[in-house]
């Protein structure tokens, strides 16, 4: 962003109007992203539940293997009229899906997708992360109770208990990582990650950055949580609750919370391969055909997304294969299983720097 | 604004109200995923806590038993398909066999072959839907599909046999009206192989599946006592630690020439039906096995007269459906219609047990419970 | 005026909007939405007051921690106040004297009492800065901070928690 | 630049405010959320002094980190003692509490 209010400024744009245009440019961006890779994303999921379940999924839509039904399905919830319930709070239940899409979209800001290229490169980068996606449960209870329907509370409820939990052990096991870089900036972490490590070549987190492969799949575990995938989905649990909290959702506003999921799925995966594996760092195969300025970048944000897109993979596989845990198995695993092996990690990994220190 | 507001409860029916003011009520049903139908149970909750259940039946009520009584004795055979829908050969089987013992008709032996090989093969059929939406209601939506298509052949073997999908209308009193296609031996024993592979695949989604197995085991316990004062059968009686099977305690037809297993469970917990029915799967396809293997020729049809009108008298007779105990009670007063026609549907008897299953479960535990007895509504409310 | 200026009075404006939501709502459920936003209006001043580290854990603490929590205990504990419940109590007038007047006074003290330095002091990084002050200057608060939340830890499941029949 | 004193002014309102809501609201939770606006008033004060104090070196911005802890913890208590009361007396409105013993 700041790049683009230089660009503006230096072609004799004033400042104010070159911040708010920037502003204005890269939100676009960042929504018509979230937009169309949320639907790739639902048609990739259909397709990949069914190839899963011995089925072909979409087929008939768009042509070839029915890409264009997430877009038919888009366009239909946007003509479907919008239901507002009589006995509905409707001031909260209308403000609750634009609470969640927003704090989807806010944590966009900080997702390095190839070197230099991220909206804004805050110097809390990972606690920005961490307090904005905090914000997301808000808005899943602002929704649950305004609908006035006893399925909505419960699954709110449930969302609460969940999100209080799990942000705990996902905070902790992100920690060993920031330990071992010293700062909280995206950019930073990609870049102590540079490197090889012994015969591999990469000097991921994971691998020899700092071992830290049971932070990460403490990361992983929680954040799975975090943005209620299959087995921790028991907020929209559909054979228990129907659909949680957005039970009484139709239409553009349902549309709203069912992308926010989406785009909640890719950023936890982005911060996932930003943390702990390399980020945007890959063999850059690009550069000799398009350049010394361009080819990194294209290198970079295709490494990134393979890499995210790899775990998004990963989440789907495990919400076509699991059964879902039961509320107090969801306590349990958070508080008495993930909390204290993120704990051990983190204990672990401070001894390990300090040993680092002295030899 | 007030969510959590008691529901107002039907007259005559009262839960006792708890001192502490902090429960709710739910009604779970009729339109839900998990209740398998039209059921509607009216939960109360503190928190995700169930302290009381009152199922709710009679949305599907058909007037089963009151149509019996105005038609005559071949009529009745396309109505009792209706009523478990999931298993419809066994309705057939138990109510043909009731007017069989009235009349005293004695079904030739090819006949006795052809139902049984058709009756297993509808359990394995029955079990099938139920391991998928267990599952589903357990949250794995996978073995749902996989659970369909192995289901998807056996009834496209029941095509080829009866020309019907779901409601077969097979079973004739005194016999069956025709013979198996040529093709159906090959296709039943290619069946057979197919789907003795597919079961460890289950095993591996499902029973090895750590997740499940903790949302299965030690919930839902039914004591031993207590499921035999419910009058539970099949699977749920079974799970509970009670070895008791129609097929091998009162052996109606051939059942005495096969050998099989009769798994019975120790806790009585879901995850003991859930083994229970498991390894059911597995013994049905050894019984339609060995029927093929012993099959006689002959007729198929026994002596029956043209005009069916049994002396009076009265009849219970009772087969081992996938559910439990199915039994049609049938009194003749020597007329073309049954005087009086009852259905003793399993379902029905081992849903009135879920009340003291789900004491002190949580609202998760309750879709699992309540698939763990493999409700058909189309039974239980006739 | 400047962006700095035009955010200022907007995020000031809407602070104290959602502020007053909070404490004149008739609904409690709406109140509690209202310090959410309140609350993350605070964080934008924080951020003009370059204070991201602090406004990040506003964020985190006081809308995904404190008010889930007053969320959640108002689920367990309604009947909500429906329409026309009397939400404030008898003493009303009085306490909206004091209130005023102390706003008044605090007010008067604002602008009078402070020279406002002319131009603004240079101000380390953030983060390292403070945990090198909770971790030096001011080590024994710090520990008596962690003492007192495990107090008020162990205290809120005690007293939270039902007595066993 | 904002001065420093407007800062403290909307720190004030946003504790009279806060001061109003805690002393003449019926529903305890109600009240708690008005404590947390004093609290996120003082809060206000102690950065805006330690942005424009020289001599401050983000001393401000420790004592905010320890009134977020402390809120924290009245928060939790403050809620357990809130559903205690509804458990011991069906409402939470605490006038109608007004029982030193149960």
């Amino acid at each position: 962003m700041d790049f683009l209010i230089e660009k503006a400024t230096a072609l004799g744009v004033p400042t104010l109007l070159a911040q708010v245009g920037a502003m204005l440019a890269v939100c676009a961006v960042i929504i018509l992203y979230i937009s169309v890779a949320a639907m790739f994303m639902i048609w990739w999921e259909r397709k990949i539940s069914a190839h899963m379940q011995v089925r072909l999924g979409p087929m008939r839509v768009g042509g070839w293997h029915g890409w264009a039904q997430s877009i038919a399905d888009g366009v239909k919830l946007l003509l479907k009229e919008d239901i507002i319930p009589t006995q509905a709070d409707k001031l909260v239940f209308a403000l609750a899906p634009i609470v969640v899409f927003a704090t989807a979209l806010a944590t966009y800001v900080i997702v390095p997708f190839g070197p230099g290229l991220m909206v804004k490169d805050l110097n809390i980068g990972v606690l920005y992360y961490i307090s904005i996606s905090s914000l997301t449960v808000v808005g899943i209870i602002m929704a649950g109770w305004s609908s006035n329907n006893k399925y909505s509370v419960l699954g709110a409820m449930r969302s609460a208990a969940q999100a209080v939990s799990y942000e705990v052990p996902l905070v902790v096991s992100v920690l060993g990582v920031i330990m071992i870089v010293g700062s909280l900036n995206m950019q930073t972490i990609v870049e102590h990650q540079a490197g090889r490590w012994g015969p591999l070549p990469w000097n991921w987190m994971i691998f020899g950055g700092g071992l830290q492969v049971v932070g990460f799949l403490c990361y992983f575990t929680a954040a799975l949580a975090e943005c209620n995938r299959m087995p921790f989905d028991i907020p929209e649990a559909e054979s228990e609750l129907v659909a949680g909290f957005h039970v009484e959702y139709s239409g553009i506003r349902f549309s709203m919370f069912f992308l926010a999921e989406y785009a909640n799925m890719f950023v936890v995966a982005a911060i996932a391969v930003t943390m702990f594996l390399g980020g945007w760092r890959g063999p850059d195969f690009v550069s000799p055909l398009l350049g010394a300025t361009l080819g990194p970048k294209v290198a970079g944000v295709f490494w990134f997304l393979t890499k995210s897109y790899f775990l998004i993979f990963v989440m789907m596989w495990l919400r076509w294969t699991l059964a879902r845990l039961r509320v107090d198995q969801l306590m349990h695993l958070g508080w008495k299983v993930l909390l204290p092996i993120s704990f051990i990690n983190l204990g672990a990994t401070g001894l390990w720097l300090v040993l680092k220190d002295m030899r | 604004m007030d969510a959590t507001a008691t529901t107002t409860l039907p007259q005559g029916i009262s839960f006792e109200r708890g001192e502490t003011g902090e429960e709710m009520y739910v009604n779970m049903g009729p339109q839900h995923p998990s209740t398998h139908g039209v059921l509607r149970l009216l939960l109360k909750l503190d928190g995700e806590l169930i302290k009381d259940c009152i199922p709710y039946i009679g949305y599907l009520h058909r007037c089963h038993e009151k149509i019996g009584e105005n038609r005559n004795y071949i009529q009745i055979i396309p109505y009792t398909d209706r009523l478990d829908y999931l298993a419809s050969m066994y309705n057939n089987w138990s109510y043909v066999k009731a007017v069989e013992m009235l009349m005293g008709i004695k079904p030739p032996e090819r006949a006795e072959y052809m139902r049984v090989i058709l009756g297993e093969l509808q359990r394995i059929a029955s079990h099938l839907i139920w391991m998928g939406t267990f599952g589903l209601d357990l949250g794995n939506f996978t073995i749902f599909m996989y659970c369909f298509r192995e289901r998807e052949m056996v009834l496209d073997l029941f095509e080829s046999v009866s020309g019907q999908r779901l409601n077969y209308a097979f079973f004739r009193i005194g016999g069956m009206p025709m013979d198996f296609p040529e093709t159906f031996y090959t296709d039943c024993v290619s069946f057979l192989e197919w789907y003795k592979a597919r079961l460890p695949e289950y095993d591996r989604l499902l029973t090895d599946n750590v997740i499940f197995q903790k949302r299965a085991q030690g919930i839902g316990s039914l004591s031993r006592e207590d499921a035999i004062s419910y009058a539970c059968s099949g699977p749920v009686l079974r799970g509970s630690g009670v070895r008791w099977d129609l097929r091998r305690n009162d052996p109606y037809g051939i059942y005495d020439r096969f050998e099989f297993k009769v798994p019975v469970g120790e806790r009585g917990d879901v995850w003991d039906r859930y083994m229970v029915r498991r390894i059911e799967m597995e013994e049905s396809a050894r019984i339609v096995e060995q029927a093929l293997a012993q099959m006689p020729s002959g007729d198929i049809m026994g002596k029956v007269p043209k005009t069916i009108k049994p002396a009076p008298g009265q009849v219970y007779s009772r087969v081992e459906s996938p559910r439990g105990e199915l039994g049609h009670y049938i009194v003749s007063d020597g007329t073309p219609n049954p005087y009086r026609y009852r259905v003793r549907s399993p379902a029905y008897v081992n849903l009135s047990a879920i009340a003291a299953m789900l004491k002190g479960c949580l609202l998760a535990d309750c879709v699992a419970v309540l698939g763990s007895i493999d409700i058909v509504l189309g039974e239980i409310d006739r | 005026m400047s962006v700095e200026q035009g955010l200022f009075y907007f995020l000031a404006a809407f602070s104290v909007a959602l502020a007053l939501i909070v404490v004149l709502a008739q609904n409690i459920v709406r109140a509690a939405v209202a310090l959410i936003f309140s609350f993350c209006g605070l964080a934008g001043l924080y951020i003009l007051l370059d204070a991201e580290f602090l406004a990040a854990v506003q964020v985190l603490i006081y809308v995904g921690g404190i008010t889930i929590l007053l969320l959640f205990a108002i689920l367990l504990t309604s009947r909500i106040a429906g329409k026309g419940v009397r939400v404030l109590n008898e003493q009303k007038v009085v306490s909206g004297i004091v209130a005023v007047v102390l706003m008044v006074l605090l007010g008067l003290a604002a602008t009078r009492g402070f020279e406002a330095p002319a131009e603004l002091p240079k101000q380390p990084e953030n983060t390292p800065r403070i945990g090198t002050l909770l971790m030096t200057t001011y080590a024994l608060p710090f520990e008596a901070v962690s003492i007192l939340l495990l107090a008020g830890m162990v205290g809120a499941i005690f007293l939270a928690r039902k007595e066993e029949k | 630049m904002v001065p420093l004193s407007h800062y403290l002014v909307l720190s004030a309102i946003l504790f009279g405010i806060g001061l109003f809501g805690a002393l003449s609201r019926r529903h305890a939770i109600s009240i708690l959320m008005a404590i947390e606006v004093m609290f996120n008033a003082v809060n206000l004060s102690f950065i805006a002094f330690s942005r424009y104090l020289p001599q401050s070196q983000m001393q401000g911005h420790v004592f905010a980190v320890f009134v977020i802890a402390v809120a924290a913890a009245e928060a939790a208590i403050g809620l357990a003692i809130v559903l205690g009361l509804y458990r011991n007396f069906k409402t939470v409105n605490v006038d109608e509490i007004n029982l030193m013993k149960w």
